[in-house]
């Protein structure tokens, strides 16, 4: 089994890159590999708590809990929640191994992991 | 030893798929087309129609494709991948360009 | 001063990688409450109108505006770009030629990009 | 004096939009025009409370605070609020005539403005 | 009587000053370029260039020109105004292409 | 494992009208504390790099990468193709030939776009 990185930069629904991890690192899970994504930019909002379901759209929240259940991790670039003024929306240690992080942890997911793919 | 090269193609800027194209031959280059990249797959994108020329394997994610309603508009050519086969990829090849 | 405005909604962006078709299908939808707006779809934007493209999200906002009458254009020069033709697409959108689309545009008031 | 309307896209921070936005009202309502606001989609986030100021950077919250302090109004796509699960960080009312809306509230800004720009 | 048009392109997608271009010749049109589409206004873009040739009036918010060192790139003939004029540019027109 | 992978942060859009040249940069710096990222600018990304453009968010960053001896290149066919030249950008950066830069990324084990 081999480890997974996945880099991403944009926040929930305007753009599809959110789901696109989800789905990604769900199959990556499935076939038992590990998954290590870090939210960079706006993609820090793809982790926020009290995300509505509407009908017809994909829930981002869900998502990132499930994929946290099944045992992804995920760093959040903390400078970026701060900036945004989101840093206590986020999915709580409750759900899985979900943390604020720095740009070195990043650095960290490249060196720990086999392969990193960005999301844009 | 030939080196496995995979461009991963999420943006829509065919940037990526030109310096998929200038990769030298002596690697094994893959162009892997997600989210609205796939539409490069279209075939009236000259830069993706040149590649499947040059014989570069070129695949794109199939439920990207599908409900983008494109797979009757994409070459043959264009190998449809799953989630699943998305994931090989990313480990069967020896270093990943994103674009 | 309202019914003198002509609201175009210009749609420039391919479905499902991002929501601006989407949004900018529901915001035609919600200024017909106050005037005609006029739909175009040009470049990439085409391709929100193909036959077999997922159209969950946005069905409801096509057979909306048809329900009341309002139209939905399509650039041809965009069209012939991508490869694509009249019958490719659904038959709630009209294809026009480039020339039209641009006096639809000059005569708008205010055209807002999607 | 005249009726700017102002509509946006983007969230603040990845993208110069909601820069661009508080510049642009702050310079119509210091000629003495009225300005209104309508946030879309991502650009919903450009109102969230607790920003934080760093140094070098525009702070959005503080721009949006002092434009509706001035008498701009602001109105927020309701639905883009209640997916992204920021519902509740929005600027209260104490800051000024802030609202969540519908989509027909862009319509209303079309009708009672002279003029709406689109700042993409 | 002459329409004024004011083409307000905020975005990086050359669409926008195409547009302009084609408009019809009776009414007057003005190009203004905020945002990374001040770009355009670089000599090296041949659409603006052609713009400013076709003697289309060209303007650029002068805060963005200035914040990417662009100054010395741009043609004399492209208005550098403020902010206080783009809300003048804006209520002068008659109606507004937003792109 | 980790010494033999080549980190390249690729920067490909103009400064300004998005974080993604700045926030490139402060990769660079923090991936530096493991690898020995190479940082190269093409198409518009080379801009962020023009003498006269505002840097006070990102010119620590090109700052610590010189001092700790790691390359930012700049692709010459993009600058050409802008109506650039070496003359018009900072000191702090090299500009590469396209067939080297072209190599540079070839022999990245991953490349990481802003």
């Amino acid at each position: 089994m081999a480890r997974l990185g996945i880099l991403f930069f944009d926040g929930p629904y305007q753009a599809q890159a959110s789901e696109t991890v989800v789905k990604l690192a769900n199959a990556a899970l499935d076939k038992g590999h590990e998954v290590h994504i870090f939210c960079y930019m706006d993609a820090v909002n793809a982790v926020l708590e009290n995300q509505k379901k509407v009908e017809g759209i994909f829930n981002i929240e869900e998502g990132f809990r499930e994929i946290l259940d099944k045992g992804a991790t995920v760093r959040l670039c903390n400078l970026c929640l701060l900036v945004r003024g989101t840093v206590k929306n986020c999915l709580k240690k409750e759900c899985g191994d979900v943390k604020r992080a720095g740009t070195p942890d990043l650095a960290k997911i490249i060196e720990e992991t086999d392969r990193l793919v960005a999301i844009c | 030893m030939t080196k496995k090269v995979l461009y991963f193609i999420t943006s829509e800027d065919i940037t990526g798929v030109k310096l998929a194209m200038e990769h030298t031959d002596e690697d094994d280059v893959t162009i892997l087309l997600l989210q609205n990249a796939v539409y490069f797959a279209n075939k009236s994108n000259k830069e993706v129609t040149q590649a499947i020329n040059q014989n570069k394997k070129v695949a794109a994610c199939e439920e990207h494709v599908n409900i983008r309603g494109l797979s009757k508009f994409i070459s043959e050519k264009v190998k449809l991948v799953k989630s699943d086969d998305v994931v090989d990829l990313i480990f069967e090849n020896d270093s990943i360009i994103n674009f | 001063m309202s019914e003198e405005k002509n609201v175009v909604i210009l749609l420039r962006k391919p479905p499902h990688g991002t929501l601006y078709p989407v949004e900018g299908l529901r915001m035609s939808v919600a200024v017909s409450a106050d005037f005609d707006p006029i739909t175009i779809a040009i470049n990439e934007g085409v391709y929100t109108f193909l036959k077999d493209t997922d159209k969950t999200m946005y069905s409801m906002h096509i057979e909306f505006l048809k329900n009341i009458g309002l139209d939905i254009y399509v650039d041809k020069k965009s069209l012939d770009a991508l490869g694509l033709t009249k019958d490719d697409l659904v038959e709630d959108v009209e294809v026009k030629e480039h020339g039209d689309i641009l006096k639809l545009i000059e005569n708008s008031t205010v055209t807002i990009p999607f």
